[in-house]
């Protein structure tokens, strides 16, 4: 008779909650939050307190399978990884290695994405390395980089306790990051006025002090008008303008043309409350701005991002305690694999591939050559798989076949792909295509690192074995390393795989598993003896001065037509989680929110004739689903919301995958598409 | 390392008691965790201040030991939650070894709790309870109206985690919450509405120990214990009746004969 | 603005209110038209539950009839509501909702005059109370 | 997804005066799944029903909803209706708009009309969620079992006995005939009890099937119709007796008085029944007067005995008759001779001369002795004098009231008792014999106190109601019966202990523990589920989710309405 109650990282959102996986004679009983967690202080949200329920469901993957036709069939470790190789080393003999992609992934560990980019770059030879934060904060990470020079939340989560004013914008913060939601709540309690922009009516909007609806695609629009009416009446922080940052002037000249009566053309929003808005913000002393997918899933995401970023700079709401901007990461170590280099243009702690000095520093480091030319993104990547460029991927924990844009197209790119092998734990939607499926360790069967939303350094502890034969992406990696003859992936632990990271990667440079198992350690974290890093850019940037951006409203790359005369946006919902994966397989989440469905606008509804709860078709000009309507006035008018979680009825069908230029995020928060009854 | 507490622990529970586990709280990874041990070299360094509802742990983990005498550091009010738990056949009593804490003054303030001694306190210096709960008396002040905006904009602020229930050591159908459903609840999706949180406190009338632990769990941080005492008060006033004691049972599923109420219900 | 009209639900036990209920239609006893009677085959069966959903949900107020005690169909079923019901109040006072918008009484198969008095008092009780607050209140 | 018709009924003007059935008919075609809504003058006539049935075939409705008068009286017909349609009748559900709705409002044709749409609506909501029900069958041991060995209990037990049902009586004293026993004549024809108790009991005595136990009290009662185990005890040996229906009649008692006119301290006054055994013995004293309702009509037991005033006039004329020079009166405050023999009676009195005098409450009569004897001192209404009556005996007719047992045998058999402590039929005139609880009977003075006449006529019509189930050999249980849900169910045990007729109990399979409803046993009240914290006990019929559905259908329909 054993209990054991294993300290570790919830598997969901990016805020790094750690709770308890109760153990009881190698049986997952249930979940235990942590009361003494500076991040989540014992509360937990219903995500949480069901996360251990998908680790030991029957549909687990148990070993290896082979393609054989048609089907999918059982095969040994060696068979399985011995495919792999093969095939990889054909293909890259045939059309070079830059015809082989590697998706790392936000759902494992810091150590896994790491191996997982070396076995890219110093195995196969190209940078084709990427995950999923190109779909939700690569516009965050090429945005702030360009703006402070550094791609994270500039502050910590306890920090929102104390802030007299929280700008959220494109975050549904109680439902998709309920514990951070719940400092906001704190925050409130204490007097903070929060400040709401959405073109949904969210929880959080409900409760907010402001609460401004804008038309899907029109942020820039309202960032710059707050902008104007900060500099008009001389809210502006001189003295940080000043000495912080650079190319104010151009700034000013940027946002001329955007007077509040403007501004409320475009966006809608009443201009009262724009100004009041702005006035609130600037005027506060400690603010925190929080943002989400519904910044950065544009096809201007990378400038909508530096708008923010100005609009923090202009009043000097940067660089303080509780003061700051703060991107929300959406997964368990979506900022983690970023951190450990799953980017195609960069090295592990975001060193720039094309850079001859950090390159020369790795290809020591690794003893191989490392390819200089940034690798393909993402979503790059399918594109090139549809036009047959791209002949080959390794997916580790993804499933592209849900959460990527403009499905139908993703679907004919995968199939395109001479070869794909896919890691995961479950026979997702994706490994359904595979050549290869191999079965992984899920977050409860194995040691490892997230680097949670605020770059805080979360241990995950192994609570129970994986079953049947399923092993962890770490020793998945080290095997395939080890068979294309590789000397750099003889790794025993993840501590040894993050003792080799901090070696090569600065921001890392102070961690180790001695120093993080017992307490809250944020990079950077340069040096053994440095206590990490709270609030980022104190004294000055990290890229020196903070650089004014100016950006210009632009309409989004699909407008609404006759035809198509609804504007779709997609998102989460509380009770499930991405592709549902592990969601679905959670019974208690699924009773929450067991089917699709399209919220859409009371009016709009009667217009239609269409019933609350009665089924409707929703199609753009790449596909059409049908589900169930759900009448309600938390969403403006000419708006209809779909959370993507769904296979039977996926957002992702109609989504259109037009390219923020700079960081390839697709637009999935804005296109047209037109409502019927079923 | 076990520290002097542990090891005080480990004797009454193995050495004095019989015990064959010991479930308490101790330091883990730089945190404090519930612990479940059987040796007591094992017991570590026990940390009692955090207060975890090991009752609720105990709950969960229960149907698994299938024997042995298991110890478990219990307030007043996890006594009481025992009780209710053992009236209804979810432990055995016999199995059972209660090893009394009383909590200190802090905890006290933050539970308002009235009645915070065990019946035998075996660590922890007993402090007397405090009289009633600041917000009560706010809303007892208040207009109906201002004590309904009140509770809803509390309520607004739920995100439906099911903490209070999950936690809640007498909450014993969180396999299969009604709240879960959509019979009484109806909203689709969150803030949950009025009925979500009239149902459990409905619920919870003849049963909640007011352990606060509901309230500590929420992440919204609505004053749960508040109107819980609330309508035990209520409770007590209508029925004299208050849970916690194994003996009695609740008014609810019982007959008028011989009650106070009978006469009052005859005619009307 | 137009006069307040309550929208009322009644629970009525099959044996004795209910039949109360029919009692008072053969006799063609007048009442206001608020009442919406669901039949329950004692009034013990009436989940509390169902009350504290009608008044989340805007249902100014809720009648629970039941035979009197000592007449219970079921012996002492109406003993259980009768102590159910007062409790069910005080979860309504506790957060802010009059607990007068529900009415726990006895109306035996013989009272037709006393289910149109009930009736006719608590729908006057209702529209003094006004509507039930929870119609104004936007989650 | 549900087919569900809708069928509105004009009941001539009944409804169609105050409802506007066609404006209702066109709003229940708009509710979700309704497929036909339709309207009938006579809905219960045999064209309505018919057409009902047509419909039903033609639409391939499974969901049919008739909105008309009350279920307590049609909802048979409309659910053999629906059978004859092939379709399970519980998949019918009716809505009352005459009683609760057009009779009601027959001045506001417009709000009677939203309302009987908001009613509609519920009643629609509900239907979607009817689901078939297959009533259960159970077995009946052929054996009665009959508390009591009164007047009422042997002639019970006699019928029984000569349909050649095995008959077991229970009588707590060591005599039979009780309370008759005591009486040697029986009014209003003057014949002998005896000859009456006599030929019973050799009925009995003479039959196989009848089995008699002395000086023997039931002590425990399980089971349900059809299967009932009855414990009985006789000298600290105790029997268990199988037993298919079980008939009550363990009669009533003559009310003691506490005082009144001097009973227990005056020689000479007396009650009733010592009167009779006086009688017996062949006293026939000279001077009598008889005091009427000594300690009832009044506050605390204010019901009228009914028997005790035909006693009297019974008891006054064998005086008279035996002694036309006696002098005797009746004290009364209202005769209760109802019936034409009785009716006789007291008229014969009159005639032969026994003297009537009416008293108030308020005034009661005044009893002393003298040393010629009792004096009684009465104020008569009705010539407004003081009135003295001199008498060697004053005879007190007080009320039966109920045994001091009745409350416990009430609880042996789970049936209930009014607040005098007389049991409750099911229903005064649909089951007068019977009680709520399947297979339990009741008759003579256990229920109301009762003449001799009475007494027979019940004992027979609860034999003849008794020997129904038995004849048959099942017993069909009404489909409103609740079960657990066993995966909600977290065994806490409310149910349990809220079942009023301990139903339920707490089963463990494997490693689970839940709870499990005897449907045989069940009576379909719903207690339990009301009790039930997570929503695991259902009654069928009236499930959670089909009364939740209509509370939101009511919602819905007067939220948007207003």
């Amino acid at each position: 008779m054993s209990v054991e109650h294993v300290l570790t990282t919830c598997p969901y959102c990016g805020t790094g909650c750690n709770f308890f996986l109760q153990v009881v004679d190698g049986r997952l009983t249930s979940v235990v939050p942590c009361k003494t967690d500076e991040i989540s202080l014992g509360r937990l949200c219903i995500k949480g307190y069901n996360a251990h329920v998908f680790v030991q469901h029957a549909d687990r993957l148990k070993y290896p399978m082979i393609r054989e036709g048609e089907q999918l069939k059982k095969a040994s470790w060696d068979q399985a990884l011995d495919k792999i190789v093969g095939e990889l080393e054909a293909i890259k003999e045939k059309h070079g290695p830059d015809s082989i992609a590697i998706l790392a992934s936000a759902k494992c560990t810091n150590e896994e994405n790491y191996l997982f980019q070396k076995l890219a770059r110093a195995v196969i030879g190209t940078n084709n390395v990427d995950h999923c934060a190109r779909l939700c904060h690569a516009s965050t990470v090429t945005g702030l980089l360009h703006s402070f020079g550094s791609g994270a939340m500039t502050n910590t989560i306890p920090e929102f306790d104390n802030a007299d004013c929280i700008l959220v914008t494109g975050s549904n913060t109680l439902e998709a990051h309920p514990i951070i939601g719940s400092r906001m709540l704190r925050a409130k309690e204490k007097g903070a006025k929060i400040i709401v922009v959405d073109p949904r009516d969210t929880p959080l909007s409900r409760i907010s002090y402001l609460f401004l609806s804008q038309r899907p695609g029109t942020d820039i629009a309202w960032i710059n008008g707050m902008l104007k009416v900060i500099i008009d009446e001389g809210l502006v922080n001189e003295e940080f303008v000043k000495t912080r940052t650079a190319a104010f002037e151009e700034l000013k000249e940027a946002v001329r043309g955007y007077a509040p009566e403007k501004v409320e053309q475009t966006t809608g929003i009443p201009k009262e409350k724009l100004i009041e808005a702005a006035r609130v913000y600037a005027k506060a002393d400690k603010a925190m701005l929080a943002y989400a997918m519904g910044i950065t899933q544009h096809s201007n995401g990378t400038d909508i991002v530096k708008g923010l970023a100005n609009l923090a700079m202009v009043t000097g709401h940067i660089g303080k305690e509780s003061t700051g901007v703060n991107p929300l990461r959406g997964q368990c170590n979506v900022q983690g694999a970023c951190d450990s280099g799953g980017l195609p243009n960069l090295f592990p702690g975001y060193q720039r591939v094309d850079d001859e000095a950090v390159r020369t520093k790795f290809e020591k480091a690794w003893g191989v050559n490392l390819p200089a030319k940034p690798g393909l993104t993402l979503t790059r990547a399918m594109n090139e798989a549809a036009t047959g460029k791209l002949k080959a991927m390794v997916i580790f924990g993804e499933n592209v076949m849900i959460s990527d844009p403009d499905l139908n197209h993703v679907e004919e790119a995968v199939k395109k792909l001479e070869f794909l092998a896919v890691s995961d734990i479950f026979l997702t939607e994706t490994a359904q295509l595979a050549d290869v499926v191999l079965p992984a360790a899920c977050y409860a069967e194995k040691d490892g690192t997230f680097t949670n939303t605020d770059r805080a350094l979360r241990m995950v502890r192994k609570a129970v074995d994986a079953p049947g034969e399923a092993r962890a992406d770490w020793v998945i990696a080290c095997d395939l390393g080890k068979k294309f003859g590789s000397s750099g992936f003889g790794f025993s632990s993840p501590a040894e795989i993050m003792a080799e990271m901090a070696t090569v990667t600065p921001i890392f440079g102070g961690m180790s598993y001695e120093k993080i198992d017992s307490k809250v350690v944020r990079w950077p974290c340069p040096a053994k003896d440095h206590p990490g890093t709270r609030v980022l850019h104190t004294k000055k940037f990290t890229r020196g001065l903070g650089l004014f951006a100016p950006v210009q409203h632009a309409p989004p790359a699909e407008v609404v037509s006759e035809e198509y005369p609804f504007i779709l946006t997609t998102g989460r919902n509380l009770f499930q989680y991405h592709t549902g994966t592990m969601t679905r397989r959670s019974p208690k989440l699924e009773r929450e929110a067991p089917e699709p469905y399209v919220e859409i606008n009371k009016g709009d509804a009667k217009r239609l004739g269409i019933g609350d709860g009665e089924r409707v078709m929703v199609s753009s000009r790449r596909g059409a689903i049908t589900l169930k309507a759900r009448v309600t006035e938390r969403i403006v008018q000419g708006t209809v919301f779909i959370p993507f979680h769904y296979a039977e009825a996926a957002a992702n069908k109609l989504t259109n995958a037009a390219l923020d230029p700079i960081s390839n995020i697709p637009e999935f928060k804005v296109c047209a598409a037109k409502v019927a009854k079923a | 390392m076990v520290n002097d507490l542990g090891k005080k622990l480990a004797r009454l529970a193995f050495e004095e008691r019989g015990a064959d586990f010991l479930l308490v709280m101790r330091e883990e990874h730089g945190n404090v965790a519930p612990a479940m041990v059987s040796k007591g070299e094992d017991v570590g360094v026990v940390r009692l201040e955090v207060p975890y509802q090991l009752v609720t742990i105990l709950e969960n983990i229960y149907p698994w030991i299938s024997k042995g005498k298991i110890a478990v550091i219990t307030r007043r009010c996890d006594e009481k939650a025992l009780a209710e738990l053992a009236k209804r056949k979810y432990v055995d009593d016999k199995r059972i070894i209660k090893i009394g804490l009383a909590c200190t003054e802090e905890q006290i303030e933050r539970c308002r709790c009235e009645d915070p001694v065990p019946s035998h306190v075996d660590v922890g210096e007993p402090h007397a309870g405090v009289k009633g709960d600041e917000l009560s008396a706010r809303l007892a002040k208040m207009s109906q109206k201002d004590r309904l905006a009140f509770w809803v904009d509390q309520y607004k602020k739920c995100n439906k985690c099911f903490g209070c229930t999950l936690t809640c050591p007498v909450c014993f159908c969180d396999d299969d919450c009604v709240l879960e459903e959509r019979t009484f609840v109806a909203e689709p999706s969150i803030p949950p509405g009025l009925s979500f949180h009239m149902v459990r406190s409905y619920h919870m009338i003849d049963k909640c120990i007011e352990c606060g632990e509901c309230e500590r769990a929420c992440p919204a941080e609505i004053p749960l214990l508040t109107m819980r005492k609330l309508l035990a008060k209520d409770m007590k006033e209508v029925f004299k009746f208050a849970p916690g004691d194994e003996k009695t049972v609740s008014p609810l599923n019982t007959t008028l004969e011989g009650e106070l109420m009978e006469d009052e219900c005859n005619e009307r | 603005m137009a006069e307040f009209n309550p929208t009322i639900l009644a629970f009525c036990c099959n044996w004795c209110s209910y039949a109360g209920a029919d009692l008072a239609g053969v006799g063609r006893l007048q009442m206001p038209p608020n009442i919406h009677v669901i039949r329950v085959m004692c009034s013990a069966s009436v989940k509390p539950e169902y009350v504290l959903k009608a008044i989340s949900g805007g249902v100014d107020g809720v009648l629970v009839l039941g035979c009197h005690i000592g007449d219970c169909h079921y012996m002492t079923g109406n003993h259980r509501t009768a102590k159910r019901m007062p409790l069910v109040q005080k979860v309504l006072k506790e957060v802010g909702i009059d607990e007068r918008r529900l009415r726990l009484d006895w109306v035996s198969a013989s009272e037709g005059e006393k289910f149109q008095k009930v009736v006719t008092e608590f729908v006057g009780e209702i529209k003094n109370l006004g509507p039930n607050p929870m119609r104004g209140v936007k989650w | 997804m549900a087919r569900i018709g809708v069928f509105i009924c004009h009941c001539g003007h009944n409804i169609a005066a105050t409802v506007n059935v066609e404006k209702v008919v066109e709003f229940a075609k708009t509710l979700p799944d309704v497929v036909i809504a339709d309207h009938n003058l006579y809905s219960c006539s045999e064209e309505g029903l018919g057409s009902i049935r047509k419909s039903i075939e033609k639409n391939k409705l499974d969901r049919i909803v008739v909105a008309a008068c009350t279920p307590r009286t049609h909802e048979p017909l409309f659910r053999k209706t629906c059978e004859m349609a092939g379709v399970n009748k519980y998949l019918f559900e009716f809505v009352n708009i005459r009683e609760h709705c057009s009779w009601i409002h027959t001045k506001e044709p417009d709000p009677a009309t939203e309302k009987a749409k908001k009613l509609i609506a519920m009643g629609v909501a509900k239907a979607g969620l009817l689901e078939p029900q297959k009533e259960t069958e159970s077995s009946v041991i052929p054996t009665a079992v009959v508390i009591g060995g009164g007047l009422t209990g042997l002639t019970a037990a006699a019928s029984l006995v000569a349909q050649g049902i095995d008959t077991h009586l229970v009588e707590t004293s060591g005599r039979l005939g009780g309370i008759l026993g005591d009486i040697e004549i029986i009014g209003p024809e003057f014949s002998r009890s005896k000859e009456l108790l006599d030929q019973l009991v050799s009925e009995l005595k003479g039959s196989s099937h009848a089995k008699i136990h002395l000086d023997t009290k039931v002590t425990a009662v399980s089971g349900f119709i059809g299967n009932f185990e009855v414990t009985i005890e006789s000298k600290g040996k105790s029997e268990k007796v199988p037993a298919g229906a079980i008939i009550l009649a363990t009669g009533a008692k003559e009310f003691v008085p506490t005082g009144e006119y001097g009973y227990g301290s005056i020689p000479g006054v007396i009650t009733q029944l010592e009167f009779e055994r006086r009688l017996a013995k062949g006293d026939h004293p000279k001077r009598v007067a008889f005091i009427q309702c000594v300690g009832s009509r009044q506050p605390g037991r204010e019901y009228c005995s009914r028997v005790c005033c035909n006693a009297s006039l019974k008891n006054a004329l064998r005086i008279v008759e035996a002694e036309p020079s006696s002098r005797v009166s009746i004290i009364h405050r209202d005769i209760m001779s109802y019936g034409t023999a009785s009716e006789r009676l007291y008229r014969e009195a009159s005639d032969k001369g026994v003297v009537f005098l009416r008293y108030g409450l308020e005034r009661p009569a005044n009893v002393t002795r003298k040393q010629k004897g009792l004096v009684v001192e009465v104020y008569d209404e009705t010539i407004d004098e003081n009135i003295d009556i001199d008498a060697d005996l004053v005879v007190l007719a007080t009320p039966m009231v109920s045994r001091e047992d009745a409350r416990d045998v009430g609880k042996l058999l789970k049936v209930p008792l009014d607040k005098y402590g007389f049991f409750l039929e099911a229903h005064v005139k649909l089951r007068p014999v019977e009680f709520a609880t399947d297979g339990v009977f009741i008759c003579g003075s256990a229920r109301w106190p009762s003449s001799v006449s009475e007494c027979i006529g019940q004992g027979l019509a609860a034999a003849a109601k008794a020997s129904i189930p038995i004849r048959r050999g099942k017993v069909v249980v009404e489909a409103i019966t609740c079960w657990a849900d066993t995966d909600k169910c977290a065994a806490c045990g409310s149910c349990v202990i809220a079942c009023p007729y301990e139903a339920i109990e707490i089963v463990e399979d494997e490693d689970r523990r839940y709870a499990k409803v005897n449907e045989a046993q069940c009576k379909g009240c719903g207690t339990c589920v009301a009790s039930c914290p997570n929503d695991a006990m259902q009654q069928r019929g009236f499930t959670s989710r089909q009364l939740s559905s209509m509370i939101d259908a009511l919602i819905k329909n007067a939220m948007e309405e207003t």
